[in-house]
């Protein structure tokens, strides 16, 4: 789950690490109170969506304290366009309103799990402010990695403070943000921590101007202060809807709806729907337990999709047997008026006992034993729809 | 031959009062698992699927000497359940619970290491030597005895290659799935070296999926180190970047962790890399004719 | 260093484990003001002196709160002898009033640094406030070990549990006093917390009735803090003294003073008196580098102890040079006039010649090349003397 | 041969630019040991003893291809460097340092476990290997090549042990301190392990001390794992129980670790215990008559 910069801004300064002062706000009528709050003549606005390339965009505005409202209404209720969010862009409904900052140097600092070394580690290069994936392919040498295995030490903050040509007299300051950081990390289940840039100001202190957090899914029921900041406003509202039946749905822009169970194999049908010349609409896991609610829930969330001109359903019965599965999936798609046509394979467990109770039915559906050919009728199917 | 597990590992199962243990206990039993006892704080002494419940798996290790410990407990406690398998020294823990906190796995990591301990999952479907026994949610009935040699990161799609493998005859030594997660106990190259040092296995299928490295790991290791016929599916080809596809683990970053880049370092190992899931088996096949 | 009972308490209660409600006096003056802090009618008055046994010695009290004022009286001042104790006892400078807690069950619930496991390690026992160690010896079975490796786990806390025989309501009590011993122990670097009795109260709440902590030596330097807890008088007066100077002293019941350089030699010597017949007085190591001036101390301080009759030096000069630390024992004990004989074994580089620069010397010195002939000399001017 | 060390091992020394460092440093340069450089943060490019200094462990092993590192950095920051070192994966440290917080220790024993590294000591004179090379404070004059592999947990009292080994003509194959702290990086059990594998040494020197169970551990080992002939001193047959003789790990308490335990338990493995450190020498020579 992705924090807001102001969400993420306000944990590092529970923990210590210094932000500049800001307020953050959700209408105009608040303005007022809030640059009072605020000593710099000029200020920067920020529109809050969880994406990046806001600054280009239009989403990051310097200006004085006069032009703060009108920018700021400008902002809010308007829908941000990234280079990273879809042409829909994503709702303005806060704006966080920050003291300038005279930029001496700016860097980049992150910390974030690391799968790879089983290990939280540092990452970090002189480049700050900028699009750091480019800066890692384009300067792979500017990038510093350090592995923290248990916790961080000296060297670590030695090493990290030559190769970003810090003057010595800075070292206790880093030493400060790269520990608080790491105790930021353990205690909210941080998967990824990103400072960019990380300021060096003109009166030489250390500041993170911007800042990205992303809290492990697994912890949110732990986390329940972090996990109670998530903003469904700027989550796909059909995977958000998903999410609260258990279903695991990532929309994509194909035509073919796709309901398997197990994200393995869930991925191996939108493969094997591409493999046969056609498009996949969604990913879409129902779990270990294919229960007749869930199918229900899953076809319905398919069929909002505008785009979906026909379903695959891939159910492999492992513990579950496949005839229970087929009836409910009859008895979800007699709930859910789809007027859409239905493929479904199912394998394993009784798959002949439901192949033979789905063909039984009078609804739209082509019951397949065999994966490939299930996807090439499905493929079929779009087509001709 | 078979590798971690046969018909006399003695396994405990954690949790094992729970309704989705209980069920897959019992299967595990029908099956033929050497399931001695369950652990459960506070239900000691209680008896269960005709086993002996104990409060602690140092106790259940003291009285039944099992070497063998399957964890269905749920999430949020998982991590002592793990620790305390490790301290008993259980020499396999296979652990199915799914959406255990990656900084409580990290925990773990570290005390895996140097440990006597191979923990296999979380988040998988577990480990089967057909014919034997198993530890896990598979379902028995589609494995075969036979030669093939799977490790998936993957539970119903490891289940399309068992079934493949079993219509064709082939059969398998063991199935394991490693499972979905970011930081699995075992890995691909773990399971690879097993395998090849596993006089029964004759062929090997990995079933990978987007996300991680462990491909690319298990690609360098097969290059140097294995001599047996390796056949790899990679699910993901169409899964669009930085969006996690159900499993923890699957998830395209940075531009790293693309089925293409897998494939690609597979195939430079020598790996048959099919395009589709339904070719496993076949794939498989070929590689012994 | 050990920690008073009453400071050991304070640094439980910072970490918010519980303990007894209860003020510490250093003088009849402050009685009454303390006892207004204190709730009940019973009060118990416990002299404060590093060493175990203190009730069987009469230093803990329990009265009413007339006679509280009556019974610390007695007890400044006075010096405590206990089972533990040599005969001349520990100053009692201060003593703890404490509100009388209602008793239903006492355990025993330590931590401490496991050298064996290199781990924290949780000892513990249904039978507890008692000696421990009688305990551990007459009935193996009552102890409860429980290895930490790294994190206290809510197993470990089921297993403490079932073993001391608590209800389960009380393991949630039970599960926050042990995670918070372990961050006492973490972040004090704390060599052994004992707690003994841990108590069961009347009305079911687990209390700290005793509580002993030690903190590494090693650590001192950054426990500032608990370092200036440390009560210099609890301790061998001359064995403070050679701590100064960096010397490791400790005095010992023999006669032959033992002045040498390395722990284990410095034992070796030790025992080389007692298998030639002989007792040594003092355990001392100068340490590596023997300066005059260290050597100057060390004579000093041996020749405090009027029980010592000879004085028996074993150098084994190894990076430094034997004609060196000849000359530096010779200008010390020009400067400390001791009367008494010191028989020195010179071993290692320009032994020879440092055996030369003693003989020449008209000081009481007898010079031996041989480790044991030495001792044997030493041992033999004893008896003389 | 020799164990561990020999005068082709490529040494770093961390903390090197620092006094006792560069006393020490000189002289086993002197007496043939192959240093290669040395880590001061905050020096890099310096020059000291005709060696380079670098900035970091890292750097220092990727520039020289040092595989071992001689530690004399204070106690206050001793942890930060072995860990470094252990993160370099350097193959053997050697701590001198003195005075280590216990609980720094434990960090750095959780971090060994698994890793590459060993670690001699800390507090400890370090390891020679007579007539090729030396990491540590002793002096090497005293030493000769030989057949007697000599580990103490203490420095003065393994000289004596030299030195009469030297007198006798029996010469030495490797001599290690493994150091008085409580928690040593390396126990009399690798140590043994190592010399009754090494062909060079003939009979085994122990010189041990009161407190903890290292020399009950070794005579465990001894007894089912060591066919050569070991000599044994305990150090401490008249320290009083729950005082510490100046080493942090030389304190016996609640009846554990007493020399009399020790040296019975060493004899029963079959060690000959002698009764006075002047004794060692010659108990060595008659094993090998």
């Amino acid at each position: 789950m992705d924090l807001h910069e102001y969400c993420s801004k306000e944990l590092l300064m529970q923990h210590g690490i210094p932000v500049p002062h800001g307020v953050v706000v959700s209408s105009t009528q608040s303005v007022t109170a809030a640059l009072k709050q605020l000593g710099t003549q000029d200020i920067v606005v920020k529109a809050q969506v969880l994406s990046g390339g806001r600054g280009k965009a239009g989403g990051v505005k310097l200006v004085s304290k006069a032009e703060v409202e009108p920018a700021v209404q400008a902002m809010l209720g308007s829908r941000l366009v990234t280079k990273q969010t879809t042409d829909a862009g994503l709702p303005v409904e806060r704006v966080l309103l920050e003291e300038k900052t005279e930029i001496k140097q700016e860097f980049y600092l992150a910390m974030l799990l690391d799968r790879e070394h089983k290990s939280i580690t540092v990452l970090a290069s002189k480049e700050g402010g900028v699009d750091i994936e480019a800066v890692a392919a384009s300067n792979p040498e500017a990038m510093v990695q350090i592995v923290i295995h248990d916790a961080v030490y000296s060297y670590h903050i030695q090493t990290l403070g030559r190769k970003l040509g810090l003057d010595k007299s800075l070292y206790p300051a880093l030493s400060d943000i790269v520990m608080k950081m790491y105790g930021v990390c353990m205690s909210s289940d941080v998967m990824m921590l990103e400072i960019n840039p990380l300021v060096l100001t003109q009166s030489d202190q250390l500041i993170c101007l911007d800042a990205k957090i992303n809290i492990d899914q697994n912890a949110l029921t732990r986390q329940t202060k972090l996990s109670a900041m998530r903003d469904f406003s700027q989550e796909d509202k059909d995977e958000v809807e998903a999410d609260k039946y258990g279903l695991s749905y990532v929309s994509l822009d194909g035509n073919i709806g796709c309901m398997v169970n197990g994200a393995g194999l869930a991925m191996a049908t939108m493969d094997m729907i591409k493999f046969c010349g056609g498009n996949p609409a969604n990913f879409l896991d129902v779990g270990g337990d294919a229960t007749e609610e869930r199918v229900m829930h899953a076809f319905r969330i398919i069929g909002q999709d505008p785009n979906v001109k026909v379903i695959l359903v891939n159910i492999f019965g492992g513990i579950v047997r496949c005839d229970l599965i087929a009836q409910g999936i009859l008895s979800a798609l007699k709930q859910v008026s789809l007027n859409k046509p239905v493929v479904v394979r199912l394998e394993g467990h009784n798959a002949d006992l439901g192949r033979k109770l789905l063909l039984r039915s009078d609804l739209p559906l082509y019951a397949n034993d065999s994966f490939k050919e299930a996807a090439v009728q499905a493929v079929q199917l779009s087509k001709e729809a | 031959m078979s590798i971690l597990l046969d018909s006399k590992t003695a396994v405990i199962c954690q949790g094992m009062t729970g309704k989705q243990a209980t069920l897959h206990c019992k299967q595990a039993i029908d099956y033929g698992t050497n399931i001695v006892g369950g652990v459960t704080p506070g239900k000691g002494g209680m008896e269960h699927l005709g086993c002996t419940v104990y409060d602690s798996m140092i106790e259940a290790k003291e009285q039944t000497g099992a070497t063998a410990s399957l964890i269905f407990v749920p999430a949020a406690f998982c991590l002592s359940s793990l620790m305390e398998a490790i301290d008993a020294e259980m020499e396999l823990v296979v652990c199915i619970t799914e959406g255990i906190p990656c900084y409580d796995m990290l925990k773990v990591w570290k005390r895996l290491k140097g440990s006597k301990t191979r923990l296999i999952g979380p988040n998988c479907p577990g480990i089967i030597t057909p014919g034997q026994a198993k530890m896990g949610i598979m379902p028995g009935d589609i494995h075969q005895p036979g030669c093939v040699g799977i490790v998936s990161r993957s539970g119903t799609l490891t289940y399309e290659a068992v079934l493949q493998t079993t219509q064709l005859r082939l059969g398998q030594s063991s199935c394991i799935g490693i499972g979905g997660d970011m930081m699995p106990g075992t890995s691909f190259v773990d399971v690879l070296q097993l395998f090849e040092h596993d006089e029964q296995t004759k062929v090997i299928v990995l079933v990978g999926e987007i996300g991680g490295d462990a491909e690319e790991q298990a690609a360098a290791y097969i290059k140097s180190n294995v001599t047996k016929p390796v056949v790899a599916y990679i699910a993901g080809v169409t899964a669009p970047p930085g969006r996690r596809m159900g499993h923890a683990g699957a998830i395209v970053s940075g531009g790293q962790g693309t089925a293409e880049g897998k494939c690609q370092a597979l195939k430079k190992a020598g790996v048959i890399v099919v395009d589709s899931a339904d070719q496993i088996g076949a794939a498989a096949q070929s590689c012994l004719d």
